[in-house]
């Protein structure tokens, strides 16, 4: 018999390293002639698209399109340190530092534009669709390009290095009280799942996802990471387990050690919400590890409303379920 | 190693009674054992330009399958859907998209894994196999082959399968852990014939229980000519249980496939009640 | 070693191959193709499908001598920047490539599904896409992508 | 007006080369006159290398050169203390590299390193980390820690008798997770040579090139300024490449011959060149008043480290910081322990040590819900963090506290359709 059941999991993230780890990220910027920029950061890109998050950042803050600016990472020849690609802080962190480094860059250029327009100060100046001007002046406006350019022949260069560190505190080690992580990404998550009873296969069906972001700085990449998140929180839930027989891995293939494939993924809605972090890039807070956390409650929260027994040791294998199928039918606590 | 790549079954013949060489049909087995070490050839016969061993046809009051016929061909072939649903349904969900254009259903026998998922529909159907060697020339029904050790002769080629066209309703399940790219934990293949109300000939062969598929005497007894019912189908779920248990003795997938086996032998039943292969 | 024809994106080749060698690496080392993944060297992830006279394999599970005479397509074959395959525009647009990996034989898988059926369903879009591990993206956006290329293709 | 770019769908720049195969991973770069090197590794879970001979792999044609142990300046590496060596003479796993060999081609180099001989002591091994915390089982890294206990974390808080004593209802659980591999799709790979300048340039997938950076220059006894991580594309990571693989070894295989040097791991050896997922046993006892808010929690966790520190600390002190779910408990007794054994070591991965107690604290709010007779989400609206809550660890959580939204955004999909039959 198949039978189907809903559950629900809620989760929260520290993001960051956390604990009074120094964590710092650094970026170079530097605003060319023709009015494109280069970003250098140490901050590698490993599929997530970091590298995407921050010629955002960079265009948005100099009035540009993203293929305006080319981001060159993770060399240790040309960029400065900006930390690893873990515990959730690139588009944080890093979207910090490259935010401040701009900013900086971008703060020479008013300067510089100010005095072009004959402004006492920086406050009236604006970069907007590649080009700088004051605002609500159209008279005194030029492309960024010219500025740029200008600039130069004038021995001015808009270049900047700037660093970021992340709130990171320990706490005490005798009683845990601190204030370790910041900021918290919180985040729920329900799955639908229909368990056979004959065979305890489980397949979920459907997956709902609400994650708290911060600020989508690009819902395409949110969505992303959202359906990855879920999907490798499927295969902890239901299917990949190493096993080892005295510390030997019995199934070091993807032949035996088996992650979802496109068959095994349900409908996944992934939605967010959009609550500003104030000490993140435009709001932004991270969500790569964050995704992932609710799926596995979720689905053996359904597990248990399908079919009424409790699954408590990963994965939730056919075997594991028809065992406490059978212990209930006992009468056994479940 | 030395590598033949024959475009007649004659030279292929030829070739394995005087070198020694392994036959090679898809190689989604092959390939990868040679890889790792498991096997080592002095030789390859390389059976993918003879393409008389890819057709599907009709001949004889018999369906007969190429050895080198793919599962991608079977599973898209309407001789194959009509005559043995069964056969059809394995193709459907065996390995992945890739693995059905390049493995062929005689690689499944000669690999003869425990879980080949082309063999309990053979058996279910009553396929025989046309077997060849450069001296001698042979149809043995697959439930005999399936009993020889070892199963063929190095020389010997798996020429293609022989169904029998017996109007014979069919079915397959399989239980995997994903839904692509799953190895049979188990797998149930049915075959029956219907008059009027009564189901008779009762073929049932399991597949990932024991060494090789096998074709179960005993569900064919306790099966055929009843009438096809709730309580028809309740009887075969608890035969299926006992030889599962009986087959599996104290091997540790025991107590999880003798329970499980239910569910895969009622989806392969309810496969040929709703989805009939009952057409035809 | 043994002489094969093989034509790869449509340049024919003769190459001289180890009997033992596989199509993925002499796809890689041979002609320098370096766009066909090895992610698992058994068949499993399919970031080494190629299309192979119109269908697709693992390269990594097939020797290429058994490719001897066969039509062989590799990512390098499928689009480029001035005139991007539908399934790679489509790929790119709509999010579904994020380390890339598994890109190029997914892409392939796509392409080969929608070169046999225009209007694929779900289900068939599905089963196409089954036997490509993808670890990064949870295989929604890859799977939105196949539809969209297929409604631009069927336009 | 222009839209914002912030918010906006921007196509990524780097997808593009990846849809035309174009993209370089590091096993698609090559040099001339690169050699291959492959590890061999220990089949022991724990052993003493007694003796390595490569005379039999050096007099294979093609072969260049085996190292080994004694061939590394500083034969350590670490994320948090350098524990690990970089060819090991004392062996805490299986799979830890023991020799390297390099030769001419890939298969050359392969059918080498069956040559080598490895004579090894085999050493008694401990794989279950209850039992590799008692006193009577040896540490496995006696300059680290006196036991195998790497950390403890406790969290205290409130007043636990009291606690209790307000409960009506308790839970008390048992909870286990697996050993999970990250399973990206992409093999490590590296390229390493010494290039025009005499820097040591190693291209790879990581991530954390300046990391990598320092590690290999460490381990060469080299400046950070004479070496040279380049990452190339990375096919997926999620916390497995993190701690350092191949890096160390392929630079030191070129400082050697100073000819290139290439390494690319089968999936086999990928799956024993990386972390682990940590396996947690989770004990919890979670009380709630019949009104279904959440008065007490004791929670135990412990986590398996496997054979080397690398991030267990910091994985295990987010397992207990986040042990009580994001929910308001006054009174919390929480103790996290990372304990040394002979299995994989474990380390980082996606949701980092916070993705394990997950399992633990929601199924002890169903069970609560279920106890007291309240919906699942109703018990979460009861208890759950809010601007200005304190957590476990006494923080007072300011800004940015979304959870109510998340949750009145997902309610309409807990309406249950009807059961299928």
């Amino acid at each position: 018999m198949k039978k189907r059941g809903i559950g629900l999991g809620c989760s929260w993230y520290g993001t960051g390293y956390g604990n009074g780890f120094p964590d710092v990220s650094s970026a170079f910027v530097e605003i060319h002639d023709d009015g494109s920029a280069t970003v250098l950061t140490g901050a590698v890109d490993v599929g997530q698209g970091s590298n995407s998050i921050f010629a955002q950042i960079v265009a948005e803050e100099l009035g540009l399109e993203s293929q305006d600016i080319c981001v060159y990472s993770g060399d240790t020849d040309a960029t400065p340190d900006s930390g690893t690609t873990a515990a959730t802080r690139q588009t944080y962190n890093t979207g910090n530092a490259v935010l401040k480094a701009v900013r900086q860059a971008k703060s020479s250029l008013l300067d510089y534009a100010a005095h072009k327009f004959s402004c006492p100060t920086t406050e009236g100046i604006e970069l907007k669709n590649g080009s700088i001007g004051v605002k609500g002046d159209p008279s005194r406006q030029m492309p960024l390009a010219d500025m740029v350019f200008q600039a130069r022949l004038a021995g001015e260069r808009f270049i900047s290095a700037e660093s970021s560190t992340a709130r990171s505190t320990p706490v005490d080690p005798e009683t845990g009280q601190g204030a370790p992580y910041w900021p918290y990404a919180f985040g729920c998550q329900s799955a639908e799942v229909e368990v056979d009873t004959e065979t305890g296969m489980v397949r979920v069906l459907k997956v709902v996802a609400v994650h708290d972001v911060g600020k989508a700085l690009n819902p395409t990449q949110v969505e992303g990471q959202i359906a990855g998140g879920v999907t490798q929180g499927i295969g902890f839930a239901l299917l990949e387990e190493l096993e080892l027989h005295e510390g030997k891995i019995k199934n070091p293939a993807l032949s035996s050690y088996l992650i979802p494939t496109a068959l095994d993924v349900p409908n996944i809605e992934a939605l967010y919400v959009e609550d500003a972090e104030c000490t993140g890039p435009f709001g932004a807070k991270g969500l790569g590890e964050p995704a992932m956390l609710p799926t596995v409650a979720a689905i053996i929260n359904a597990i248990d409303d399908a079919v009424g027994v409790r699954i408590t040791s990963l994965p939730a294998t056919p075997e594991k379920i028809l065992q406490a199928l059978a212990e209930k039918k006992r009468g056994g606590e479940c | 190693m030395k590598y033949f790549q024959p475009h007649s079954v004659e030279d292929a013949l030829e070739i394995a009674q005087t070198a020694e060489a392994t036959f090679l049909a898809g190689g989604t087995d092959l390939v990868l054992h040679m890889r790792t070490g498991k096997v080592q050839p002095s030789g390859i016969i390389d059976l993918g330009k003879v393409s008389v061993l890819r057709e599907i046809k009709i001949t004889d009051g018999f369906l007969n399958i190429g050895s080198m016929a793919t599962f991608a061909d079977l599973g898209k072939s309407e001789l194959v859907l009509r005559n043995a649903y069964a056969l059809w349904q394995a193709c459907q969900t065996m390995g992945s998209p890739q693995i059905r254009n390049q493995a062929t259903l005689g690689g499944n026998l000669g690999n003869c894994s425990p879980a080949a998922d082309g063999l309990p529909p053979l058996l279910a159907l009553g396929a025989e196999v046309h077997l060849m060697s450069a001296e001698k020339e042979e149809i043995v029904p697959l439930a005999t082959l399936l009993g020889r050790t070892p199963l063929l002769g190095q020389e010997t080629l798996i020429r293609g399968f022989c169904i029998p066209l017996k109007e014979l309703k069919s079915g397959f399940a399989k239980l995997g852990r994903r839904r692509a790219l799953a190895i049979a934990r188990l797998s149930v293949a049915v075959a029956l014939e219907v008059n009027e109300n009564k189901v008779e000939n009762v073929r049932v062969a399991l597949g990932a229980v024991g060494r090789r598929a096998f074709l179960s005497e005993s569900l064919s007894q306790v099966l055929s000519g009843q009438e096809l019912n709730q309580e028809w189908l309740e009887k075969g779920v608890l035969e299926v249980q006992r030889i599962v248990r009986e087959a599996l003795g104290t091997r540790a997938s025991a107590p999880y496939k003798r329970v499980a086996v239910s569910g895969v032998f009622r989806e392969a039943l309810e496969s040929i009640i709703t989805e009939g292969g009952i057409q035809a | 070693m043994i002489e094969i024809n093989l034509v790869v994106n449509e340049k024919p080749y003769t190459l001289n191959v180890e009997p033992s060698e596989r199509l993925i690496d002499a796809l890689r080392n041979r002609l320098g193709l370096l766009g066909t993944k090895e992610g698992c060297g058994e068949g499993e992830c399919g970031a080494c499908t190629v299309i192979m006279d119109g269908k697709t394999v693992n390269s990594c599970l097939v020797l290429a001598a058994q490719a001897n005479g066969s039509v062989i397509t590799t990512i390098e074959g499928v689009g480029n920047r001035r005139s991007p395959h539908p399934v790679q525009k489509a790929f790119v647009e709509v999010g579904a490539v994020q380390c890339g990996f598994c890109t190029p034989g997914m892409v392939l898988s796509a392409k080969n599904l929608l070169d046999r059926n225009l209007k694929p369903s779900e289900t068939e879009i599905g089963i196409a896409m089954s036997g490509n591990l993808c670890r990064c993206t949870g295989y929604d956006k890859i799977l939105r992508a196949v539809k969209i290329a297929a409604e631009e293709g069927a336009k | 007006m222009k839209s914002s770019v912030i918010g906006s769908r921007v196509v990524r720049e780097d997808a593009w080369g990846k849809v035309f195969g174009q993209t370089k991973f590091p096993a698609d770069v090559n040099l001339p006159g690169q050699i291959y090197a492959v590890v061999i590794r220990s089949p022991h879970p724990h052993a003493k290398v007694l003796g390595i001979n490569s005379e039999k792999a050096m007099s294979l044609e093609g072969v260049v050169t085996v190292l080994t142990a004694k061939d590394v300046p500083n034969n350590s590496h670490g994320v948090l203390f350098r524990d690990q060596p970089v060819l090991a003479e004392y062996v805490r796993m299986v799979g830890d590299p023991v020799a390297v060999v390099g030769a001419e081609t890939e298969e050359i180099a392969r059918a080498a390193a069956k040559l080598v001989v490895v004579e090894y002591e085999v050493l008694p091994a401990v794989f279950d980390p209850e039992e590799a915390m008692t006193p009577a089982v040896l540490p496995l890294h006696p300059n680290l820690r006196p036991t195998n206990v790497l950390y403890h974390m406790p969290i205290r808080r409130g007043n636990m008798e009291e606690g209790w004593a307000k409960a009506d209802i308790v839970i008390e659980k048992e909870y286990s997770t697996q050993h999970v591999d990250h399973a990206f799709l992409q093999p490590e790979a590296v390229l390493a040579y010494v290039d025009e300048r005499g820097h040591m340039v190693v291209q790879t997938a990581t991530q954390y090139a300046h990391y990598d950076r320092g590690e290999i220059a460490h381990a060469l006894g080299l400046r950070f300024s004479q070496v040279q991580v380049k990452t190339l594309a990375v096919g997926g990571a999620f916390g497995g490449r993190e701690d350092i693989s191949l890096q160390i070894i392929a630079a030191l295989m070129a400082r050697y011959t100073l000819r290139p040097v290439k390494m690319e791991n089968t999936r086999e050896e990928s799956f024993y060149s990386h972390s682990k997922r940590h396996p947690m046993k989770m004990y919890y006892k979670t009380g709630a008043t019949k009104d279904g808010k959440l008065v007490a929690l004791e929670a135990k966790i412990i986590g398996d480290a496997g054979a080397y520190a690398s991030w267990s600390i910091n994985v295990l002190r987010k397992s207990a910081v986040h042990a009580s779910g994001p929910y308001v408990i006054p009174n919390v007794s929480i103790d996290s322990y990372a304990v040394f054994t002979n299995n994989p070591y474990a380390g980082a991965m996606r949701g980092f040590g916070a993705a394990q107690t997950v399992l633990a604290y929601e199924s002890q709010m169903d069970l609560l819900a279920r106890k007291i007779g309240i919906s699942p989400l109703e018990i979460r609206l009861r208890n759950h963090f809010k601007v200005g809550s304190t957590t476990a660890t006494g923080q007072v959580l300011t800004g940015s506290v979304p959870l109510d939204q998340c949750l009145a955004k997902i309610a309409p999909y807990l309406e249950r359709g009807g059961d299928s039959q």
